[in-house]
């Protein structure tokens, strides 16, 4: 095991992946030269050269396509949206195609691509650029969508992402870069797709998250525990596939549902989670399941508007003593 | 802009070596344009009697752009279209049967059933589809090139557009992209001068030739209705580009005789009957080819009856083989959502059985 | 009161508010010359002329951002997508733009403009041309959806779209085009936004849906009639502003509820819905809430395979019953 | 690329007269420019010490463009910009004060403290952002010209991007209707050579000024280090939109003294310390207009400090003002989602309360 940021370890599957594998290329505004906007593919031009490292024009729905292109034609492509905020404009590239010709073509073409950067608000980056972009992809059959939220979970799960043969959209958190934490050190370490993971056990209440807000979640679950309730903290990390059986496996548990998600209420991930809850343990539940999101609105500049908008742990340990009937 | 379109041919008795063109290769084009025609007549029937749904785009009027360019590509040479593509999925080699079964929605068609007439797919002969998206297919083709120089392979790729696909945002970014990555594809617009009802002069102040000016592609115009010189082109084009001298940009100069597509009236809306009329006359690259044979004797009456019988022939199996293709199996229903279903986590939320 | 069809009461609508409002033009795909790609606007050229009346080239994130610009500047644009499945290359202009300018500006520019064309599927149109785009519209913020489904709230729901001072979503059913039904005769029949309807009463069983699926469920809710079990049918009408109280009023009478949506379930409207209902009614709920919606893959071409893929009035009844426990 | 970007200026007596611009003009010109640079070297200290957070994009080294062109404009003439907009708002009349609140992120700031330094707007007059996107800005400049059009009005608009933002669809779709429909809009590019730390000319094959052509708008160059000529350009181009001739390009050539944004280093990793230095000292649009005033006898020492203490005034009277201007009431934070709160309905589904 090393200590490693949430950047490093993405670097760091970025590189087996390509040494791995001859097909495996990166492409996207400033990640050869500069080394990403964030830094992730640092380093990576020197090794893999120019062909497999490669500035873009600012061309979301170019370069998304002809990743795309180039995945039909056999290659493996690594597209870096700068932030997935600047992905609307390629949408239609991986809805209408990446997520669509494996079907219209009944299996004759694979699109092993993966979409990736950062999602979601960082640090008063206001409306433009603040956006938890999951339901844009998770709404299409044909894509897969990941949110990693450590940075054992970015390695792992970036590797899975780019050996698998559909296309993925693995949405990283920009606050996330810098966060420290221990990543096996195999070359070979997989998280593999669908797998949801505890990290946090207790027995009262069901805390259910993905992406950056389990950090949240793990501080309501510490607060709750001065408060002597202990909060199962499921992180789903990858939300198409979604373990469904660890979801209802803490529901069975705990009959308590908070739900924490970071972006808009209106047909998030949680409002399809919270549907299925409902549909598949009916029974289960002792209260109804309680969801923790963004402010309904565009986001401030302002960093104290910001601050109210964003969820918090407070607002989760609000959340669930409301569902705790306390 | 309509009325200038009629072009000065080589009239003369070697009009053939004045194209570069051995007599085979004329017949080979003839036989093609022949069998795309009767093939479309074909599906124009399956759709009249509901066979067939959706839309349907046809190529007829346009068979000259399929048959002269893709005839100078090799089989690991990949063309792309969008959704006006049957003659290219058939010049590109998908069997005129599978593209029929498609287009009826049968197990055996090009897709499985799962396309029709817009997604016809046959990526054994690198045939890359069929897209419903205007302009959607131009980034993707550029995918193929760049995989292309990536390999270090010599295989060139030609892409489809209508001209109204030129106003895409995906068709600037594309060419641009790959300027500046010189890569091995050729852009060809398919001007038949109206985007559904729109000429292009009214969504256009300059000339198609122009288009590609910016991002550094030099634009050629050729008459698509002249077979003979589209192919003659594409041979000289597909030669440079093979030996690495970068993209290109075609200006297919064509003219649709049919409606849109099965629901659009042939004239007499946006385009008057006189116009349909004398182009069908004038231009039907069938004609302008059938001419040219006859006045040099490579074709003769009797021979060209022959060859229109066999494009018949081929065009009314393929209707039958349609017709006697099962539907596609109900479990087919959810085959093919995913190229990969992972052994963990739920991938389908419609909660129905699958089976 | 007229019958007339669904296609002439759009027309009869923009019709009326351009004859009211100077400010008001339609720009889209073959909107002038060609009186529609559907004919809905059938004669408005020549009653408006081709400054009123304006074909757009197929650049649908440019014109769409060219109507949010006269927005701002103080017209109200109509902007046709010739379907909604084109408007994925529209997004960034209607979520980046549309919907957060106000917000961005703190309330000094207005965007009173409507998108509107049809959504969902038609007739073997298959995967790329028959996609309920819905969510894409809902999940953020700004941007209001309204999903008529009868001739008369087509008329009432587009005259209240094109006068809202928010941009609109308005989306129709290229199915319903056809579809008679009576319309109001008068200049100034509104309905307003947020008003749902019960198409029909019952008390044992609640049908939510809205667009095009109404129909669905009106056939469903026959059919369970003549096995004794009267169901209230209730059309949303406008998916954003949503009529809780009107939701949360049936479920209180019949405490069980199916939920009816064309488009793919992951994150569509009805998960919103279903996981609104378990929070605020709770303990009205007699039985899990089922939603019926499109098979969760691409939309296929061939007849029996649409057929399979589609909500039905038998999947309906079917979901209605499981929910009686019967 | 960068070395052959040194224009040879006029340099003699009459020199303003070449260039058509009074002394009073060229004054207000360097008033203005000295305002700018004071303005965000403010700014630049408030990023320092935290009061300002996000992102931040100077226009640093890049003054000439928002004077020179913006001096052109009447004041129901419309600009547009990206998110490197401090100084446009300022040129077209936005209060120093409210855009320094808002930066910091404050109640009196010029979008309440909810845009931030990437979207100032100051709709009265007629200032419309600051637009994140890059390119987003371009169709809605196109929607005013269309307004403008539509209403049979004079005005024009002046919608300014940086120069990568050529590569983006949107930039070639709106370029193409405004021509089409002959629209009084002036498209400038901000050419600073690189967009975030890409140069130009590695994503592109072809110069600036050919961007415009397939839509068959001209282009034309200015050296926008130079104040007075890009004044001179924008005088008669407004001239000539507003009297109805349609669209303009323009590739304004510039360079940026600062890093892309305030996290990005201003040199030494795609640009070289003597790239920028050498353009500080030989490309400072503030001091090539010093010396061609102080040549011509409309400026001295004494007169430039003096107002240059002033526009120092007036960024350190923002800074204070901002400073003492209260954060946004949290009541606010619900506000202005819609413009219209419909009577009936849910809007809001957060489940929180708004008060
Ligand atoms: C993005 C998009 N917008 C609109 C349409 C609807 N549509 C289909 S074909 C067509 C006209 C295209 O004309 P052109 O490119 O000239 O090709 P042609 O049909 O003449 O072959 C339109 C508007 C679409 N399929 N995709
Ligand atoms: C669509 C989109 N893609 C990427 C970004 C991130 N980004 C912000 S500015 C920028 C560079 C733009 O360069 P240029 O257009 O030359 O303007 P400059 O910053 O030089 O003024 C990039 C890539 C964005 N904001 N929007
Ligand atoms: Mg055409
Ligand atoms: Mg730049």
């Amino acid at each position: 095991m090393a200590v490693m940021t949430y950047r490093d370890a993405l670097n760091a599957a970025l590189r087996e992946e390509m040494v791995r594998d001859p097909d495996v290329f990166l492409m996207g505004e400033e990640v050869a030269e500069y080394d990403g906007a964030y830094k992730v593919s640092k380093g990576l031009l020197d090794e893999f050269g120019e062909q497999r490292v490669v500035d873009s024009p600012i061309s979301e729905l170019g370069f998304a396509g002809l990743g795309v292109g180039a995945a039909m034609a056999g290659l493996r492509p690594v597209i870096e949206f700068m932030t997935f905020n600047f992905a609307f404009l390629a949408l239609d590239q991986v809805i209408n195609n990446a997520a669509k010709l494996h079907y219209m073509s009944e299996g004759q073409f694979r699109v092993p691509i993966v979409f990736r950067g950062p999602t979601g608000a960082a640090l008063q980056l206001s409306a433009q650029h603040s956006q938890a972009c999951e339901t844009y992809y998770t709404h299409a059959p044909g894509c897969k969508v990941v949110t990693p939220g450590t940075p054992a979970d970015a390695k792992g799960l970036l590797k899975a992402s780019i050996r698998d043969d559909d296309p993925v959209a693995f949405m990283e958190g920009e606050l996330l870069y810098n966060l420290k934490g221990e990543v096996p050190d195999d070359d070979d370490f997989i998280i593999p797709l669908g797998v949801a993971d505890l990290k946090r056990e207790g027995s009262d209440i069901s805390i259910i998250t993905h992406g950056k807000m389990i950090h949240v979640a793990l501080q309501a679950a510490a607060k709750l525990e001065k408060d002597g309730i202990e909060a199962d903290v499921l992180d789903l990390r990858t939300i198409r596939p979604l373990d469904m059986d660890a979801i209802l496996t803490t529901v069975a548990k705990t009959n308590r549902v908070v739900y924490v998600e970071e972006g808009w209420p209106y047909a998030g991930t949680g409002a399809q989670i919270v549907s299925m809850i409902q549909e598949e343990a009916f029974d289960h539940l002792d209260a109804p399941i309680r969801r923790v999101m963004q402010a309904d609105i565009p986001m401030p500049y302002a960093k104290n508007l910001e601050n109210l908008a964003k969820p918090n742990a407070d607002r989760v340990v609000e959340a669930c003593n409301q569902v705790l009937y306390r | 802009m309509a009325e200038t379109k009629t072009k000065k041919r080589p009239t003369k008795k070697d009009i053939l070596k004045a194209y570069g063109v051995t007599p085979e290769v004329a017949l080979e084009l003839m036989r093609q344009m022949l069998l795309f025609r009767r093939f479309e007549e074909k599906a124009e029937e399956g759709y009249a009697i509901g066979k067939i749904g959706g839309f349907c785009h046809l190529h007829i009027g346009q068979e000259g752009a399929a048959a002269g360019s893709i005839a100078a590509l090799r089989v690991d040479d990949y063309v792309i279209s969008g959704y006006r593509s049957h003659t290219q999925a058939i010049a590109k080699g998908v069997e005129p049967n599978a593209i029929m079964a498609e287009l009826y929605g049968r197990a055996d068609g090009a897709s499985g059933g799962k396309g029709g007439s817009m997604h016809i797919f046959g990526a054994d002969v690198n045939f890359m589809g069929g897209h419903g998206i205007v302009g959607g297919q131009v980034p993707l083709a550029t995918g193929y090139g760049w995989k292309i120089k990536y390999r270090g392979e010599d295989s060139v790729v030609v892409c489809f557009m209508g001209d109204a696909a030129v106003n895409q945002g995906a068709f600037h970014e594309s060419l641009n992209m790959a300027a500046v990555w010189d890569l091995p594809v050729i852009y060809v617009v398919e001007h038949n001068e109206y985007g559904m009802g729109t000429a292009f002069n009214r969504v256009s102040t300059t000339d198609m030739e122009e288009k590609s000016g910016p991002h550094g592609i030099t634009g050629v115009s050729v008459d698509g209705q002249d077979v003979l010189a589209t192919y003659a082109l594409f041979t000289e084009l597909v030669a440079d580009v093979r030996s690495g001298s970068g993209p290109k940009f075609v200006n297919l100069e064509t003219y649709r005789f049919r409606g849109h597509s099965m629901s659009d009236p042939v004239s007499g809306t946006y385009r008057s009957t006189e116009e349909v009329e004398r182009y069908k006359k004038e231009e039907d690259p069938i004609r302008v080819l059938k001419e040219k044979l006859f006045s040099v004797g490579v074709l003769d009456q009797e021979k060209l009856q022959e060859m229109d019988a066999e494009a018949r022939k081929i065009a009314a199996d393929a209707a039958d083989f349609a017709e006697a293709s099962p539907l596609p199996d109900p479990k087919q229903l959810y085959a093919n959502v995913w190229a990969e279903v992972n052994p963990h986590g739920r991938l389908f939320f419609d909660g129905r059985s699958r089976d």
